[in-house]
C-alpha cells in the first residue's frame, strides 16, 4: 500500500500542473507543425521534443543537472552553439549572386528596418502600459524581424535569456510562415507590371572574388563593428572554408555532421527553456505579436527599398526580390520566385533573389550587432 | 531607431563599395575564366557521390546496445 | 649516473605494481575478446584500451587532469554519454515488429525478473555476508540482467560509480556471451515442438504508427514514471527524429558520426575506472557472478512468459523468442532465430524476436527508471 | 521486488493498451498504404553501375601532421 | 551626434593598436600562403582566421567568456585536442613500410637529434644574453624539429603556454616548406651515387602483425616512458582501431568527422593566441630561427643516420630516406622520393621512405615525453 | 642532451628488437594468408550498398538558417 502510493506519488500524473500540461500540448504543436506541416522540422522537432521534455514533472532533465540544463549551459549561455550553426550556415551559403548585384546588399538592409522599428514598438508599447519590456529585451524581440535563427537565439542568449524559448519559437515558426506572411505584403505593395519585371542574368563570379569576399566582410567588420564579429566572423570563416577550395573536408564536415550535432543539442537545449512558467506568460503573447508585426515590417520594407531602387537604376529590379532581404534562407528566395511566376510565367527570380537573401543574413547579424553595442 | 537603421545602411554601402571595387579589381588583374565550368557532367558528380557514399556506408556496421 | 636513475625512478617498470600488471594483462583480454572472439567489439576495443591506458604507472591519464578522467567528468558523470548512446539507439531502431504484435512488449517486461531478482539475490548475499552491497550497488548490479550497456552504464554512474567498471564490462561482456548463456536456457524450458511451433506473418505497420508511437511511448513515461524520462526520452527522440521523414539528416548523423564519437569516448572512460584499486576487489567476481545470474534468469522469464502467452493466446506464440526479451539487440533476436531453425529448418522467427527484443530495452529503461526513483 | 516487477508489468501493460489503440485508430482513419514501394528508376541503376565503376580506380587522402 | 560619436568610439577602427593591425596582416598573411601556396591548409586556415578574429579589438572572442578563448581551454589547456589530433593521425597511419623494415625506427630516432640540439641552443643564446627562454620554453621550441604539429601543440600548451602560436604556426609553416627546406641539405650531404641506390622491395605484412604493432609499441611506452603514454597511447588507440577490423564504423569516424571537427577547432583555438602582445614579441622570431635551425639539423641527422646504417647493413639503404625521419608524413616522404627519382629514375622511393616517416612520429613523441618527464 | 637522445635511442633500439620478435613469431605461427576474400562477392556488397547509399541521399535535405 505505502509502495503503491510512493510510486503514485512519484508519478507524473500526480505531479503535472496545468501549465506543464499546456506545455506539452504546445510541444505536440509544434512537432505537428514540423512534421505534418514541414515548417521548419529541423529546429521544430528538436526544439518541440525537448519542450515536452522539459515539462516532465518531478524528473530533472532541463533543471538542476539535467543533460538538457548542461547542455543549454554549455552550448546557449556561452553562445557556442548558434555561433557554430552560422559558420556551418557560411559554408553552406553561395555568395555569387550577391558579388553579382551587390547593389542586392541594399535589400539586406532595407528589410532590417522591422528589427529597428520592432524594437521602438515594444518600448512604445511598455511606456503605454500594454507590455512591460526592458530595452535588452525588447531589442532580443525586434531580432525575430530579422527572419535569422542563429542570430536571434544569440541574441537572446546575450540581451534576455528568460524570453529565449519564445522568441526561438516565434523566430523559427515565422521563418516557416515566410509562405504565408509574405506575398499578400508582397502584392499589396507592387503593381502587377512591376511585379512581371524581368531581370537580366547575373555575370560569372570567379572564385577569387568569392574567396576575397568573406575576408572583405570580416575586415569591414573589423574595423567598423567589432560586436556584430563573432557572428559574421564565423560565418566569414565558414564560407571561406567553402570557397578556398583547400579544406574541404573540413567545409565538409562543418556543413554535415557539426552542424547536425549541434543543432539537434541545440534545438534540445531551446526546448529546454520552454517552461510552463517561462513560456505560460502574457509576455510571450507579446513577442509572438511584435515578431510578427516586425517580420511583416521587414518585408515590407524590403519590398520598398527595391521599389525605389528599381525607379533609380538603369537596368530593371523587381520589386518581389525585395521581401527575400529578410534572409529566412532560401524560403523567401523561393516565395519571390514563385510570387514572380504568378505574374509572369516566363520570370525566374529566385537567382535574383538569392543575393538579397543572404545579403539579409549579413543585415541581420549587422543589426544584431549594433543591438548587442548599445545594450551591453 | 534612426541611427541603428542608419548603421545597417551606412555599413551595407561600405560594403557595397568595398564588394564592387574588390570585384572590379579582381576582374581586372584576373580576366582569365574559371576552368570550373569544364564540363563535368552531372552524371560524373552524381557518380563521385555515389561511389563516396558507398564507400562510407560500406564500412557501416550495426551498432547493438 | 643521476640521469639514469632518474629515468629508470621514472619508468613504468619501476612503478608498476602487481595490481596494474593484472589490470593490462585484462585490458589485453578484453582486446583478445573483441578482436578475435568478435564480443562487442565497439565496446570491448575501447574499453580494453581505456583499462590498459588507466593502469600506466606514472602518468596522469585517467586521474587528475587527464584525459580520460575529464571525459568521464564530462561524459559519464553528467549521464551525458550514455543517454546520447541511447539517441542513437533510438535512431537506429525500429519498432515495426513491435507495433505490429504488441503483445510482445509482455515478453520485454517478463525478462526484466532477472533485474529485480538479482537486486534481491545481492541484498540476501550481502545479509548473509558473502557480500558487501548498498541498495544502490544492488540495484545498480541487478541492471547488467538488462542486457543493455548505456543503460547499464547510466544507472551505475548514478547509483553506484565505484562499481560502474565491472558492471559495464559484465553487461557487455554478457551481452557478448548470448549465444552461449542463452541456447541451453532455451532448450531446458521447452520442449522440441514447442520450439518447432511457426508463427504467422506480421502485418505491414504504417508510417503514422511509427511515428506516433515514440510520442505515446514518452507520454506515458512522462505521466507514469517520470525517473525513466532522461533515458526513455532521448530514446524515443532519436527514434522520432529517425521515423518522421522530415530530418534524416540529423538522424544520419545521430546514427553516425554523434553515436561513433560518444562510443570512442564513453568507452575509453568507462576504461578509466578499471584502475587496479577499482577492479581487483571481491565485489568484482559478485558482480559477474550476479550479472550472469540476473541474465540467466531474465532469459528463463522471458522464455516461460511466452509459453503462458502462447497457452493463452488464439494465434500460436513460439516461446523461443520470449528469451530475446532480454534485448542485447539483435543478438539475442538471432539467436532465438537459429534455435528455432535448429527445431524446424523452415521456421524463421527473426522477424518475430524482433518485437520483444526492442520491447526488452523499453522494459529495462523502466526497470531502471523504477531502481533509480526508489534509490534516490 | 514484486513492487518493482509490478510496475514494469502495469506499465508494459498500460503501453501494450495504448499502442493497440493507436494502431486501431490510425488504421481506421488512414487506410491507404504507403506508397513508399515504388521501384527502382533506370537512372538509379545507372548511377550504381557508375559508382562501381569509380569505387574501383577511387583513391584516398593522407591527413598530413 | 553623441550617439555617432558611440558608434565611432566602439568601431574597431577607433580602437585599433598597430600592434593588431600588424597581426591581422599575419593572419592574412597565413591564409595567402595555405590558399595560393596551399601551405598545410587545414591549420593554416583556421590558425590564420582565428588569428585574424582574435585581434579585432574591442570584441572578446579571443579572451574572456568568447568562443575561441573557451575553446583554448577546453581544447588545449587540457590536452584534449592535440590528443584527439593524434588519435586520428594514428588511425589514417599504415604502419606496414615500418613493420616491413624495422630498422627505419633507428633513421626516426636520428632524426630528432634536432629536438635536443635545439634545446642546447636555446638554453645556450640565453646564457649568452641573446635570447632569454627558460628550459621548459627552450624543450618546447625544439619540439619544432619534430616536424609534428599535434605534438608541438601538446608540448607546447603544457610547458610553455605563452610561446603556443607562435610554436604551432612555426611548426605547420616549416612542415609545409619541407620541400624548400630539406633537398639542399639532402644533396649537400649524399653523393650521387648514394642517392642513386636502389632498394629491395618490401615484404608483406600480415594483419596480425599490424594489429600486435601498436600494443607492443603502448606496452613498451607504459612499461618504459609514461610520460609520453597520452601521445602515443592515443596515437596507439587509433592505430589499433583502424587495423582491427572490428570497429571500422570508429575508425571512419575518427580519421573524417572526429579529426576535421577538432582541427578546425584546435586551429582556431591556436589563431586566437595570436595576440599582438604575445605574438609581437622578440621570442618569437627566436621561435622562428631556433625552429628553423631544428628542422634543419634533424633532417641532417637523419640523412647521416641513414649513410652510416648503409655502410653498417648487408642490405642497400638510400641515405635520402633518412630525411624523412623528420615525420611531416607525407610530405617528407615524398619529398624523399622526388629527390631519388632526380638521381635515378627508375628509384622509388616512397614506400621506402614512409617507413622512417611513421618511425619519425613516433620518435618525436618519445622525444616530447623525454622533455615532458625532465621539466615538470 | 646527451641523456635526451640516449633515451630515445635505446626506446627505439627496444621497439626494435619487440617488433622484429613479434614478426618473426607472427611469420612463425602464422604463415597461411589472411582469409578475407571469403563469401560474398564483392560486386554484390557494392550494388548493395550503393543502393541503400542513393536511397539516404535522395532524402536528404538543406539545412535553413
Ligand atoms: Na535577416
Ligand atoms: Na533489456
Ligand atoms: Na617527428
Amino acid at each position: 500500500m505505502e509502495l503503491i502510493r510512493e510510486i503514485w506519488q512519484g508519478s507524473g500524473l500526480y505531479q503535472l500542473t496545468p501549465g506543464q500540461a499546456v506545455m506539452i500540448g504546445v510541444g505536440l504543436l509544434l512537432l505537428y507543425l514540423a512534421i505534418v506541416k514541414k515548417f521548419e522540422p529541423l529546429l521544430l522537432v528538436t526544439i518541440g521534443f525537448g519542450g515536452i521534455l522539459s515539462n516532465i514533472p518531478g524528473v530533472e532533465i532541463a533543471t538542476g543537472d539535467g543533460l538538457l540544463h548542461l547542455v543549454y549551459m554549455v552550448g546557449i549561455e556561452t553562445g557556442a552553439f548558434p555561433l557554430i550553426i552560422f559558420m556551418g550556415v557560411g559554408a553552406m551559403t553561395d555568395f555569387g549572386p550577391l558579388l553579382a548585384n551587390p547593389k542586392t546588399l541594399f535589400l539586406g538592409a532595407a528589410a532590417q528596418f522591422g528589427i529597428f522599428a520592432t524594437l521602438l514598438g515594444a518600448l512604445g508599447l511598455t511606456a503605454a502600459g500594454v507590455f512591460d519590456f526592458s530595452v535588452r529585451e525588447a531589442a532580443a524581440i525586434g531580432i525575430i524581424g530579422g527572419a535569422d535563427g542563429p542570430t536571434a537565439i544569440y541574441v537572446a542568449g546575450l540581451l534576455a535569456p528568460d524570453l529565449l524559448g519564445a522568441i526561438a519559437v516565434a523566430a523559427y515558426s515565422y521563418m516557416a510562415l515566410v509562405p504565408l506572411i509574405q506575398p499578400p505584403i508582397m502584392k499589396l505593395l507592387t503593381t502587377e507590371s512591376e511585379r512581371r519585371i524581368e531581370m537580366i542574368q547575373l555575370r560569372e563570379v570567379s572564385r577569387t572574388e568569392r574567396i576575397l569576399f568573406p575576408l572583405l566582410l570580416l575586415l569591414l567588420v573589423a574595423l567598423l563593428l567589432p560586436s556584430a564579429a563573432p557572428l559574421l566572423g564565423m560565418f566569414c570563416f565558414g564560407n571561406l572554408m567553402k570557397e578556398c577550395g583547400v579544406v574541404d573536408r573540413l567545409s565538409d564536415t562543418t556543413q554535415n555532421a557539426l552542424i547536425n550535432v549541434v543543432t539537434i543539442f541545440l534545438g534540445l537545449a531551446v526546448g529546454s527553456k520552454l517552461s510552463a512558467e517561462q513560456f505560460l506568460q502574457s509576455s510571450t503573447l507579446g513577442i509572438l505579436l511584435l515578431g510578427m508585426v516586425a517580420f511583416a515590417i521587414g518585408t515590407a520594407s524590403g519590398v520598398l527599398m527595391a521599389k525605389l531602387m528599381n525607379r533609380l537604376s538603369a537596368t530593371p529590379i523587381n520589386p518581389l526580390i525585395g521581401a527575400a532581404g529578410v534572409s529566412a534562407v532560401p524560403m523567401a528566395a523561393r516565395v519571390a520566385n514563385r510570387v514572380g511566376l504568378e505574374a509572369n510565367p516566363h520570370n525566374y527570380l529566385l537567382m535574383h533573389a538569392m543575393g538579397p537573401n543572404v545579403a539579409g543574413v549579413i543585415g541581420s547579424a549587422v543589426a544584431a550587432g549594433i543591438m548587442i553595442m548599445f545594450t551591453s | 531607431m534612426l541611427a541603428g537603421m542608419g548603421t545597417v545602411f551606412v555599413f551595407l554601402t561600405l560594403l557595397v563599395f568595398a564588394t564592387s571595387g574588390m570585384s572590379a579589381l579582381v576582374r581586372r588583374f584576373e580576366p582569365v575564366a574559371d576552368p570550373e565550368s569544364a564540363g563535368v557532367s552531372e552524371e560524373e558528380v552524381a557518380a563521385i557521390t555515389a561511389a563516396i557514399a558507398l564507400h562510407r556506408t560500406r564500412h557501416r556496421k550495426k551498432h547493438s546496445g
